[in-house]
């Protein structure tokens, strides 16, 4: 864990969404009035069937719009102020702000090796004239890629990702390699075998400890109870109750929305 | 863990299914009689997956089904349909271009029966639908196109019914009487019921027999009166 | 610009375009229910002008004792290109995309065999000399007019089959949604069999207007499938009712526009323009959410 | 040049199945990587022929007939990548059926000016007064002298197309057709990548239909039909859409195949020529077309093979 000192120095991204609304076909799916993620290293985002997590995500990563409301994103790369939502998705890794993806994601055609340097690749390399820069991107991030590999233990990566796990791992590692100082994670470990969500949850804490701020949607609470600083709660659309995870698990409320409320 | 009364209207044993090579349902087995099965469990637990391949939509990668003596795991869903499974999906339980009665018209296009019939017994069953017959289905509440889609199921005249988490997102009032509709269902029509929930308290409430689905397994399968909160909350893993 | 101007293009659209209308019904069926964009479509309404032609000439028929027979052909060879392609494409999991081509393959591979079939030159329906008459002060051929009412007839059927019969529900459901349809015990086989014979005959049907209107030629339903495809994809949103009132006002447009150009062609081309920059348009005001 | 040994059919035959093979190559970019189709094909080949073809014969240039030509040649190229700049705009957000109404539309709307724009063009007569920017004694030897330059011009646009596989470029377009969204979520973006795609992809068709514009002399609207789009298409289609060798070798195959050999070499009937010939042929090319993508999607090359690639140049 970060020491109190340490903790002070870094100066973590922090996202926080005002008023965001996003409704489907009349019916609220999120409302959010003022929502600060990023406080804590960790942070998860847990909630029953319904409550908006995923969709929340998405409003954040503009892959879903707002229908009003602001989500502005604090000391992104580069060290200023953006507010997001009116960017399209593809500004918000720049600004490293990443986000994982729930279901299995791949690229047909691509190798392991393509995907990450896929990733690391940067749009001044990808122009339809710059033909002779390939050797340039290889040499500049092999060292990186080569990390990720042999802590993962992927073997030979020219070749096309095969198990449903290799590629949610993939999946997690393109985030990664973007060096995000944002990074949402949705569901990281569904389909991974235990081992590697090991391996997974080891980088993660790396990865926060380092000063990049990650919050994580899971439905194995397990791995939030363990993972977490800070959870959040969300029910019908909205962040009902924040705490430590211990205090999330004690609480009411919680088991009340989970399974009724004749259980509290 | 209990049996059923007399024999299963359902069985399945060994199911697995999911969606993009993942297997959500990991090695499932259970009997269903003329009764009220609940299916409890957390988001992510597999409920969805689980009632999806019921009806056939999903294709299960190991297992077998069998409904009503016959083995049904290899044959179209139309097919299970029409031997008498209605099936409530979870959101998308509606024809959203079509209007309420025009559902309801689909939905009697199996069976014996005269629709007019059936339809009057809907209409009685909720009472609400009446006044709704022209209005496009794409346009209603949640609540009210939660009962199109019920209506649309029964006019199936199943013999057993599975329903994905009818409640969900439903104010309170809609949940208490969708939990009172279910029990009147199966009391007054005798119709089987697979009820697929994430709120254990309401649906203990009218279910005969319970299981707690834990991230793809089955953790406990038993008389809904014997589970503890304990084991809820282990099978919820809170 | 006065009232005239209006009643003509009016009357000149309705009566010169009314085979669009019905020609985009069939199309529109087949795309809101499998989804599936038809280029070989074209080929359904040549085929039906080659076959009305051939009725007509060869049995000495009368242009309405042919329309039926036409449509029926053209829709039985719609059911054969559903059977010998697009349902065994289906079955082989072949992409949207690649699907597209394999219709336009089979459009050139149709459009090429039948002039094996019914021989190189340009034929043409064998009917009386059209009776002028005058509608809003503007003459039109009396068989016009009737190919008005009849086009009008048909695709109103069509949409009381549609809209108000069980067979039409049942379309419509698997329409909506495919696996609520199927848990709901429609089969999805018959019904997709009806919808490719109807689509067939409504484009068959079409055709033979098409031809009877002018002439009879290999390349009549490939001139006339980029507004059929138009009209659909710019009125299809809001169900049969849109493709018919869309199709009626492209017709207008097309007529009003060709009498203030003087040139039927600069007409088509501020019609494409139009309407590509209102998708274009209509895209940018929907964003929809994708799963990432 | 003593040029008795060649067939003028051959050279015709050959300049056609070049030809192909360059817009069946810029093609392979769209479709074949990015998975774009365009059915405007024809479009793009026509408005860069009819460009080129229109300042060339209709403007007054003051001097010689080489730097005219390359000046009309550039004009030509350039019209062509613009509007494909254009059209990328209007269809780079839309899906299928949008792609497909804009780039069919778009090429209907260059038929429909070469018609009606009778000052410039000449209308459904034609425009004549092409001629290639030399002149080295027998028209035979002209032409199998404009068959060699379009056959470097199209070498050059193969190897091109051949390195580009090796490029971050060439990863990203193959990365947004495999999956755009995922590519946006990594940053990428999709839009303009497209529009560039098209702007490339359009001015090197633009430049092909001028280059084949010259060997026909006289510019009429039938040289837009449909069939233009077709042979590209099926040439890639046959060879395999992923591979860059696929449109080289679909185009000789097929074409080669009909256009030099059937049509060249095998005696049919004279009365065959004229409409059944060429009407075979396309049956022929709608069937293959229909069976390769039903039975093997991926043409003769078969995959990708990113794999063996990366070994190659990364190994």
């Amino acid at each position: 864990m970060v020491s109190e000192t340490q903790q002070a120095t870094v100066t973590r991204p922090q996202i926080r969404v005002q008023n965001a609304v996003k409704s489907f076909s009349g019916r609220v799916v999120v409302d959010i009035d003022d929502l600060m993620l990023g406080d804590q290293p960790i942070e998860g985002l847990i909630g029953p069937n319904g409550a908006g997590k995923t969709t929340l995500m998405r409003m954040i990563m503009h892959s879903t719009p707002l229908d009003s409301g602001t989500i502005t994103l604090f000391n992104a790369n580069g060290g200023g102020d953006v507010v997001i939502s009116n960017l399209p998705t593809h500004w918000m890794a720049p600004h490293g702000l990443v986000k994982s993806n729930q279901v299995i994601m791949d690229f047909d055609n691509l190798t392991i090796l393509d995907s990450m340097l896929l990733a690391v690749s940067t749009a001044r390399y990808e122009k339809p004239y710059r033909i002779f820069d390939e050797p340039r991107l290889y040499a500049d991030s092999v060292e990186r890629m080569n990390e990720y590999m042999e802590y993962f233990d992927l073997g030979d990566p020219m070749r096309i990702a095969g198990s449903a796990g290799e590629k949610k791992l993939l999946d997690i590692i393109r985030c990664l390699l973007l060096e995000p100082k944002f990074l949402m994670l949705d569901e990281p470990t569904a389909g991974l075998p235990e081992e590697v969500t090991e391996k997974v949850v080891g980088l993660i804490r790396k990865l926060a400890d380092e000063g990049t701020s990650v919050v994580i949607v899971e439905h194995d609470l397990n791995v939030i109870w363990n993972l977490c600083d800070e959870v959040h709660f969300m029910a019908e659309g909205s962040v009902v109750l924040h705490g430590s995870p211990e205090e999330i698990r004690q609480n009411s409320t919680v088991v009340e929305k989970y399974l009724g409320e004749g259980h509290v | 863990m209990s049996e059923t009364n007399g024999t299963p209207m359902l069985e399945a044993s060994g199911l697995r299914s999911g969606y993009h090579g993942v297997n959500v349902l990991k090695d499932i087995s259970f009997e269903v009689g003329n009764e009220v099965f609940t299916v409890l469990g957390a988001n992510g637990a597999g409920k969805t997956t689980l009632l999806a391949t019921l009806a056939r939509l999903i294709p299960s990668t190991a297992g077998s089904i069998s409904f009503l003596g016959d083995d049904v795991t290899r044959i179209p869903a139309f097919e299970t349909a029409a031997r008498g499974m209605g099936y409530v999906p979870q959101e998308r339980g509606v024809f959203p271009d079509l209007t309420v009665m025009e559902n309801l018209t689909v939905g009697g296009m199996i069976g014996e029966r005269s629709r007019e019939e059936r339809i009057e017994e809907v209409v009685e069953l909720f009472p609400d639908l009446g006044n709704l017959g022209n209005q496009v289905a794409g346009t209603l509440s949640g609540g009210e196109s939660r009962m199109v889609a019920c209506g649309r199921a029964l006019m199936q005249d199943p013999a057993l019914l599975l329903l994905d988490e009818p409640t969900a997102g439903l104010s309170p009032l809609y949940v208490d009487m969708f939990f009172e509709k279910i029990t009147e269902i199966h009391q007054d029509k005798g119709v089987g019921i697979i009820l697929a929930e994430q709120n254990a308290t309401k649906a203990l409430e009218v279910a005969d027999r319970v299981m707690v689905l834990s991230l793809g397994e089955a953790f406990a399968v038993m008389d809904a009166a014997n589970l503890t909160t304990d084991q809820l909350k282990e099978g919820y893993r809170i | 610009m006065d009232l005239d101007f209006f009643s003509k293009s009016i009357v000149i659209g309705l009566t010169e375009h009314a085979p669009l209308i019905l020609a985009a019904i069939g199309f529109a069926l087949l795309y809101r229910l499998t989804g599936l964009i038809n280029v070989a479509y074209s080929e359904t309404i040549t085929l039906g002008a080659y076959f009305g032609m051939w009725f007509n000439t060869t049995y000495d028929l009368n242009f309405y004792t042919v329309l039926l027979p036409a449509g029926i052909v053209a829709g039985l060879i719609s059911v054969g290109t559903y059977f010998a392609v697009f349902r065994p494409a289906k079955k082989l999991n072949v992409g949207a995309l690649e699907m597209i081509i394999i219709s336009f393959g089979l459009s050139i591979v149709l459009r090429h065999a039948l002039q094996f079939v019914f021989g190189y030159p340009v034929r043409f329906f064998e009917v009386p000399p059209p009776v002028s008459i005058r509608v809003l002060g503007v003459g039109v051929g009396a068989f016009r007019i009737l190919a008005v009412a009849s086009v009008a007839a048909v695709s109103l059927a069509l949409y009381y089959f549609i809209q108000r019969t069980s067979f039409g529900l049942q379309i419509r459901a698997l329409a909506s949604d495919e696996d609520l349809a199927q848990a709901s015990g429609i089969r999805p086989l018959f019904v997709t069999v009806l919808i490719w014979f109807i689509a067939g005959v409504a484009g068959g049907m079409a055709g033979a207007f098409y031809g009877v209107s002018s002439s009879v030629a290999p390349l009549l339903g490939w001139r006339q499938f980029l507004f059929i495809f138009l009209v659909v994809v710019v009125g299809g949103r809001k169900g049969l009712g849109g493709v018919i009132i869309t199709g009626a006002l492209t017709g207008i447009a097309l007529a009003a526009m060709t009498l203030q150009f003087g040139q039927v062609l600069y007409a088509q081309l501020a019609l494409i323009i139009a309407f590509v920059v209102l998708l274009k348009w209509r895209s940018k005001r929907s964003i929809e959410t994708v799963k990432v | 040049m003593n040029l008795e040994w060649l067939d003028a059919f051959l050279i015709s035959g050959l300049f056609s199945v070049v030809v192909i093979i360059g817009l069946a190559l810029l093609l392979h970019l769209q479709l074949g990587l990015t998975r774009i189709a365009n059915f405007g094909v024809v479009g793009f080949f026509g408005i860069g022929m009819y460009s080129f073809g229109v300042m060339f014969t209709k403007v007054d240039w003051p001097f010689g007939d080489l730097p005219a030509f390359l000046i009309s040649l550039a004009f030509g190229t350039l019209v062509a990548g613009l509007s494909g700049l254009l059209v990328g705009w209007l269809i780079a957000d839309l899906d299928e059926d949008g792609v497909l109404v804009g780039t069919l539309g778009f090429a209907t709307v260059v038929f429909i000016l070469a018609t009606t724009e009778q000052d410039l063009t000449g209308g459904a007569l034609g425009l004549g007064g092409l001629k290639f920017p030399y002149d080295v004694g027998t028209v035979k030897a002209d032409e199998f002298l404009w068959l060699i330059i379009v056959s470097i011009v199209v070498s050059l646009i193969f190897l091109y197309v051949w390195w580009v596989h090796r490029t971050p470029y060439g990863r990203l377009l193959i990365a947004t057709g495999g999956n755009e969204p995922l590519a946006r979520s990594l940053g990428k973006a999709t839009f303009r990548t497209k529009l560039w795609l098209f702007a490339v992809g359009s001015a090197g068709m633009g430049l092909i239909g001028a280059l084949f514009g010259v060997m026909e002399r006289f510019l009429a609207p039938e040289n837009l039909g449909i069939d233009v789009t077709l042979a590209a298409m099926v040439a890639l289609v046959i060879g395999g859409t992923a591979r860059a060798w696929g449109a080289v070798i679909g185009g000789f195959l097929i074409f080669g195949f009909f256009d030099i050999i059937v049509q060249s070499y095998i005696p049919f009937p004279k009365e065959w020529y004229g409409q059944a010939i060429p009407n075979a042929k396309l049956i022929v090319e709608g069937l293959v077309l229909m069976g390769v993508l039903l039975f093997r999607p991926l043409g003769i090359l078969g995959a990708m093979q990113r794999d063996k690639l990366m070994r190659r140049v990364h190994g």
